[in-house]
């Protein structure tokens, strides 16, 4: 079976270390926030000014002044930190925030990420994802492995304009968790349910199979 | 001091000088600390042709989306310009110019202009559509696309308070673009919630120094909030 | 959250890693914000060939100065290193290497640094002794020259009070170099006069966000003054 | 009679006009700040991180935490705002302040000023003065117009490796007020009783003289 968007969201949240700074990109990213593991704690950047985004405020204390990157109304965590978004850039570019996860389109075997412009429709613009996927180490990327029209989104090669070049190591999909090394996707995990085969099949870009894959493991 | 009053008492004071053709820094998060009437006033005064650089043009009817429904802006310079059906109809018509710039580089590139910096590299860009053109160049075993800075004739600013010498502080996350946008501003323009004497912000508070502020104008907002998200 | 409790309580711990040769990146103004006890953990340590990007050498005897006593530098990069004998003495001796860098260039360099930029075009120094083997390029008609920026193994930073989360706030003039330093460290450790519990700090004031940070530890300062003047 | 480093200082504050943001050298144009007009106000900046620098503390308010950009203890102006070295610099590298005030060694006619390093003398740093003299569009240079040995400091070309290049608009002497103008020193005013003769010998570089030189007028 292939995964939910919350189980794709419940799979991302288990790479988090305790004491990570991380910043989740609208979508299922920020579905992520909501699996962290019981036993750690991660603080979430948002790109807009603020370290330690705390949950939605009540209907109470809504504040015009207090908003996310998705510009919706939030609250700030205990010992969250706000300031420009020249600061706030100078985190993420400088490499300071240490987990990153983001959508996309397209996700090649070299690590290259699709993400905000396909050509022939309106290009809104591309916010922080350039400078995000520009500054971090640990970048994962949530998708699902095909489109609509069942053609896969791990390529060879990126068909779409680029957001960022060989920035990308890990990629978790609707079917598995695949690492991007030496030019392959290589096969870490399946989707409890899914086979090998499905995945090679819907695979694009040079997979690497090795040995026995193990299914995803939720608690 | 006389010579450091920097509050102005009326629109027409604040934008003064405001002409055709000019580019105009302004802060703001999409509707978050966006000086609500000094866009109004830029309506009422008609002027045409403008440059905006803004990490987002507002919405259709407020923000920045007003001064589409006159056709003032010719280019707008922003990460990110969705929402709004207006900005999209005159892209496609021809009518108004999109450069599309990376939030961080956005940021970092007000702030460079009003630091002196004509330019810097950063990683961001690279090897996409953005760095197409501009020069490119390795330091250490990574490569990174050379940005020019932005100033403008006028950057206009929202702050939480000011005092009489333009010293500000910002509220919440309505902080964002506002400090870079007040450096780099030949003439900059704060439009605040309240105006405080001098002393009454301590020194180390303050996140944007007067020297960098020309006039401050007691405003009144409406705050809309773009999309409402609670717990309950 | 265990994972970003940043104390520590030993100098030892503060500085464990540092190892000979590595790149020391301090805050402080002569000898105002100085880690004071981190300084003196460095000396302790005997930790030798470290190249010091500091925006002075502190004194003889005190400051970045007591490091000079079993020549544990071998080079600085400051924007002025009067006021110290021994520096003198290990610099005509050739025991010692200095990098003059313009002061807002060094800030600069800090903050590039932190923020991913690798390098930026400045004026500062085109023409000068400053520019020499350096590229220079001109941008609306003026001459800038190409600065690359600075990070560090470490950052030793002195800040007024920090969280455990490592939030910091300066007081004061002692602010100076300390909030560049503090982002340009691979190892940013951060010694305080006192630590609060996170929330006692309110997010908008504070100056470092704990994410550039390490280690925190409590100090004791002597604070000394380098020159009194008074106006009675 | 020749200026005293007072009187310089005098001089130099009626340049001054009411709201500049001021930055002020070491030495005789610190002095500067005493003799601001009566019906103007000035707000000083001192380059280490602090706008709107006031007089020296009372003994009893002494704080190690409060210095100027000479290391020197002072207070706090009402209204003043203080912030990091980076932020200062970008006020003054970004041409933010209107009046900075420097001495220095030399100034040829083209604009050039030497005045951190002499060769063979140990080499102490330039702190911010290659910053300012960068930075600003209206600096003073306030010097004696000749060294000790009676050898002109204002030059046809600096000897001395350079601070800054075609930067430097005005220079006050003890002897007088010259503006630098397309390759050539035009003498503006004169000290009290000092003869353009007496200028003109102690000039190297090119200088212009225009009609009757006015005296300067001390109030």
């Amino acid at each position: 079976m292939s995964l939910s968007r919350e189980q794709i969201a419940q799979r991302v949240a288990q790479e988090f270390n305790d004491g990570d700074y991380v910043n989740l990109g609208i979508g299922i990213p920020t579905l992520a926030a909501n699996y962290v593991p019981a036993d750690i704690e991660v603080m979430l950047q948002s790109e807009n000014g603020l370290l330690g985004m705390g949950p939605y405020p009540t209907k109470a204390s809504v504040d015009a002044d207090m908003i996310n990157a998705g510009k919706e109304t939030v609250t700030a965590a205990t010992g969250a930190a706000i300031f420009s978004s020249a600061e706030s850039f100078a985190m993420i570019r400088g490499g300071h925030v240490d987990v990153t996860v983001l959508g996309a389109f397209e996700v090649d075997q070299n690590g290259n990420i699709a993400s905000y412009m396909i050509p022939g429709k309106l290009v809104k613009g591309m916010g922080g994802a350039m400078d995000l996927v520009a500054g971090a180490d640990n970048i994962i990327i949530t998708m699902t492995h095909a489109n609509k029209h069942g053609e896969s989104k791990l390529l060879t090669q990126c068909t779409l304009p680029l957001t960022g070049v060989s920035c990308i190591t890990k990629v978790i999909t609707d079917l598995a968790y695949m690492e991007i090394e030496n030019g392959e996707f290589v096969l870490k995990e399946r989707a409890p349910g899914v086979s090998v085969e499905e995945i090679r099949s819907k695979t694009a870009g040079q997979l690497r199979v090795d040995g026995d894959i193990p299914e995803m493991n939720f608690v | 001091m006389a010579g450091f009053d920097k509050v102005v008492s009326s629109y027409q004071e604040a934008m003064a000088g405001l002409q055709d053709n000019m580019t105009v820094i302004a802060g703001g998060f999409g509707l978050c600390g966006i000086p609500e009437g000094l866009i109004a006033e830029i309506k009422n005064k008609g002027t045409k042709g403008l440059t905006v650089v803004s990490n987002n043009c507002g919405i259709d009817g407020f923000g920045l989306g007003i001064l589409l429904e006159d056709k003032q802006i010719k280019k707008m310079v922003s990460s990110y310009v969705g929402e709004n059906a207006l900005f999209e109809k005159q892209l496609l018509n021809g009518e108004l110019e999109v450069e599309l710039t990376p939030q961080g580089t956005l940021a970092e590139k007000m702030r460079a202009g009003g630091a002196g910096i004509p330019a810097f590299y950063t990683a961001t860009g690279y090897g996409t559509p953005v760095g197409e053109g501009k020069e490119s160049r390795e330091f250490n075993g990574r490569q990174y696309i050379l940005e020019e800075s932005i100033t403008g004739e006028f950057a206009i600013v929202k702050a939480w308070k000011a005092d009489r010498y333009g010293n500000c502080i910002y509220r919440h996350t309505a902080q964002n673009f506002n400090p870079m946008a007040a450096t780099a501003g030949k003439i900059t323009v704060v439009e605040v919630e309240e105006i405080v004497e001098p002393g009454e912000l301590s020194p180390t508070e303050i996140q944007t120094p007067g020297i960098y502020v020309d006039r401050v104008i007691l405003g009144q907002f409406e705050k809309r909030i773009e999309k409402i998200t609670t717990s309950d």
